[in-house]
């Protein structure tokens, strides 16, 4: 082979590689990688069951309840379609209010009680002062009510 | 020779900080999420998208230095590193800050922390080779490679967020059809960000305008110089 | 054949020389002198292409070596200061490694007949860590002899030999250049070449190019 | 250009088993250092089972790490580095057959030994198997990216610090999806996405590692 062949040949391997490895990484992140599961994955089970794990989703409005006497709380997270109850003992975080998305690390029980040892609050990508906010659920609202006449 | 420029950029980076910092901390509103906290977000968002545009500089400026030979696009690499580093830490430590208040804790094992530490390791690595190889050129041409193939590592840091259900919130600005930000906090952020920049341009230039008086500390011109003063 | 324009060489912020040209033809040897500390050994490495000058370039057939390294490469043999030679492989198979990176496999006939002329006949299976340090140094003698290039570079070829090792690559050298090779050394030991040799002075004197 | 890759490859390979003691180094550590956690830590089955991936993915990276320094120093030390950038062949070739031959001797006994160190750490079955195709995946890669490494540190007196810090940066993806994919395995997950990816990762070393690990050798030669 000539050198400008054998360079050829090894330029078109390198790009076959890459390109190999483009197809291979954009395959892998179809697949999930999660950081958190749904409250509807560990339903179908695709949760760990002997292992802690954790779940991320949404604060049911209206699911909180306190202990009186114990700094213990019990929620209810859900994605929209599934709902779980989460049972945690500690001080939450700020933004820990219903309606907010959360990740808990814990385990699930027996009972399909998840039991959490942390309960991190997450907030979204959206930044607006809270009149904005409330102006856009309530528009939000009106729309949904308009369409559930029709 | 870069000195006016130097002025210029010094001047207008304290001018549209201040401006900044004055729109961020007293005239934006408060979030509807977050409350008052969220405001560490003009320090944190500007320096983390500092930290991978630097990084970003310096592997394009040692590419140059090393496939055409130009020196001053070493010195700019080089000049760059403890910049970038700084404002890597600072991302971390206001992160740390903001995460203590709002997720619950300070430090969470996922991939956009994860990766931004990785990130400082980088720039930290760059730093040590840059400096335990004696003879400049080679050292220049070493570490510059390492700033290339680092590289691979920052798409990981800025699609983390898209790529996996991370705790870290989404992008907020780069989403060009609509930013979801309040255009009065937006304001601000993006001030805070130019004057970052403009800061970040003119320490680079005296980093640099003194690496290229050091390196050339033995040859005529820079002894001429310091005969004049 | 070779041709060395306006090449400068900095070392730890030291200028060794600048605007340095000269150019090597076919069946020519030349000397590179100069006291030590003078750059002899960087510019030979420079020549090679394994180091880059801060300024000029190096030609090969009129192209930069840069760009033809296969070419120059397949033509161009270099021996360093260092032995080049594995202390747990034979003398054989030293020989055959240091000729695999050339792309040439010869015959084990070929092969010992070199390690004849350089004095090794016999030692074949000696493995590398039995040899002498001037043993050693043969081995590299009959690896020039075998690498069939044009062009040899030789930084200080001399080391360790005894007097008839001198005399050896002496000889080579002298039947090299009837061969129509090129040679480029440097030594600090005697070299008494029965052949016209041009030289290049690096160091004090500012390269001047002498013709004896 | 073939005959180049082999012919290296083979006198590598014919080096290293000459020197069978400095062959079983980084195996001997690596089993050492797995086997030194069961006796810090509480050895039930579950903690063990737990941090099994973890531990045997660090104890491997460290190995491999350990080993690295044999990739070019001894042919830099002997001038041998030097015949091989003037060889007309392409220097990334070149360099290819010695990452292939540093994995053979470190990286696939890693690999052989690692189920029964699995066992000792009660993993179950399944993520056995996963541990050895992640190893088998990323094994290469901590070799292709760490001759990168070497060739930028091998002419520094001391390198070996400097080394870890310049290279580990560069390791931490392969540990994380690695040992990720055991952890999972272990859970009974699939594990599709983490091989995939650790695929991707050796499919884009062995393209474009050489060439950068050439680049470097030039540079570093360059002084």
């Amino acid at each position: 082979m000539n050198r400008r062949s054998r360079r050829k040949v090894l330029i078109i391997a390198i790009v076959f590689g890459v390109a190999v490895a483009a197809v291979l990484g954009l395959t892998a992140f179809e697949e999930n990688l999660l950081y958190f599961y749904s409250p509807t994955q560990v339903k179908e089970g695709e949760a760990p069951q002997t292992h802690s794990f954790r779940v991320g989703g949404l604060v049911v409005d209206g699911s909180v309840k306190r202990a009186p006497d114990s700094l213990m709380v019990q929620f209810d997270v859900t994605d929209n379609t599934e709902v779980m109850t989460v049972e945690y003992t500690g001080i939450l975080p700020d933004l820990f209010r219903e309606g907010q998305g959360i990740v808990a690390m814990g385990n699930l029980q027996a009972d399909g009680k998840f039991v959490a040892q942390e309960v991190l609050a997450k907030h979204d990508e959206n930044y607006m002062p809270p009149e904005v906010a409330a102006a856009l659920k309530a528009s939000e609202q009106a729309a949904k009510a308009k369409s559930g006449k029709i | 020779m870069s000195a006016p420029l130097i002025k210029w950029f010094t001047v207008s980076a304290l001018l549209i900080g201040l401006y900044g910092l004055y729109l961020g901390l007293f005239v934006a509103p408060t979030d509807y999420q977050q409350g008052e906290s969220y405001r560490i977000i003009f320090i944190h968002v500007p320096a983390a998208w500092m930290s991978l545009f630097i990084y970003m500089v310096m592997a394009i400026s040692s590419g140059i230095g090393i496939i055409w030979q130009i020196r001053l696009a070493d010195m700019v690499a080089a000049a760059s590193a403890p910049i970038g580093a700084s404002f890597t830490f600072i991302a971390l430590v206001t992160g740390a800050l903001w995460g203590k208040p709002m997720w619950g804790a300070y430090w969470v094992w996922d991939a956009r922390l994860t990766s931004e530490l990785i990130l400082l390791f980088l720039y930290f690595g760059y730093m040590a080779l840059q400096s335990a190889i004696e003879d400049q050129r080679s050292a220049d041409k070493a570490s510059g490679l390492l700033a290339i193939v680092g590289v691979v590592n920052i798409p990981i840091i800025h699609y983390s967020v898209e790529w996996w259900n991370t705790l870290h919130q989404g992008a907020t600005v780069a989403k060009f059809d609509k930013p979801s930000m309040h255009i009065d906090m937006l304001i601000p952020l993006l001030l805070m960000a130019v004057a970052f920049k403009l800061f970040y341009a003119a320490v680079v230039l005296v980093r640099t305008r003194n690496e290229a008086l050091y390196r050339d500390r033995n040859r005529r011109w820079v002894r001429e110089l310091i005969e004049k003063l | 054949m070779l041709e060395i324009q306006t090449l400068e060489c900095v070392r730890d912020d030291r200028l060794l020389f600048s605007e340095l040209s000269f150019s090597v033809a076919e069946a020519e040897v030349l000397q590179i002198e100069g006291p030590n500390g003078s750059g002899k050994t960087s510019l030979l490495r420079i020549i090679c292409g394994l180091r880059l000058p801060e300024a000029g370039q190096v030609m090969w057939q009129g192209e930069p070596i840069s760009s033809n390294r296969e070419d120059y490469y397949a033509n161009m043999v270099y021996i360093g200061h260092l032995p080049c030679i594995k202390a747990d492989l034979t003398v054989l198979e030293n020989v055959r490694s240091l000729l695999d990176t050339r792309s040439l496999t010869l015959s084990n006939v070929v092969i010992e007949a070199a390690l004849a002329k350089v004095g090794l006949a016999s030692y074949e299976d000696v493995p590398g860590k039995a040899l002498s340090s001037g043993q050693r140094r043969r081995i590299l003698l009959a690896f020039i002899e075998l690498a069939q290039a044009r062009l040899w570079i030789l930084d200080e070829p001399l080391t360790a030999l005894d007097v008839q090792g001198v005399a050896l690559m002496e000889s080579m050298i002298l039947e090299h250049r009837q061969a129509g090779g090129s040679v480029v050394f440097t030594t600090h030991h005697g070299m008494q070449l029965d052949c016209d040799m041009r030289s290049v002075q690096l160091g004090s004197i500012k390269h001047q190019q002498q013709e004896n | 250009m073939l005959k180049a890759y082999y012919h290296l490859l083979i006198r590598d390979l014919r080096l290293a088993l000459r020197n069978r003691h400095e062959l079983a180094n980084p195996l001997i550590f690596f089993v050492l250092v797995v086997t030194l956690f069961p006796l810090a830590v509480t050895p039930t089955p579950d903690a063990l089972e737990a941090m099994a991936p973890g531990v045997i993915w660090v104890s491997a990276l460290l190995a491999v790490l350990l080993s690295l320094d044999r990739l070019f120093k001894q042919d830099y030390d002997d001038g041998s580095l030097d015949q091989l950038m003037l060889s007309p062949n392409p220097l990334m070739i070149l360099v290819l057959s010695k990452v292939t031959a540093h994995w053979l001797l470190t990286g696939l006994p890693l690999v052989i030994i690692a189920p029964l160190l699995g066992l000792f750490m009660s993993l179950p079955m399944e993520a056995v198997s996963v541990l050895i195709y992640s190893l088998l995946l990323g094994t290469p890669v901590l070799s292709l990216v760490g001759a990168i490494g070497v060739s930028l540190t091998v002419a520094v007196n001391r390198g070996g610090v400097l080394l870890s810090l310049i290279i580990l940066p560069l390791y931490i993806p392969i540990l994380i999806f690695g040992a990720n994919a055991v952890d999972v395995a272990s859970d009974g997950l699939p594990v599709t996405g983490q091989l995939l990816f650790l695929g991707a990762v050796l499919a884009l070393a062995v393209s474009l590692a050489p060439l950068a690990t050439s680049v470097a050798l030039r540079i570093t030669a360059s002084r």
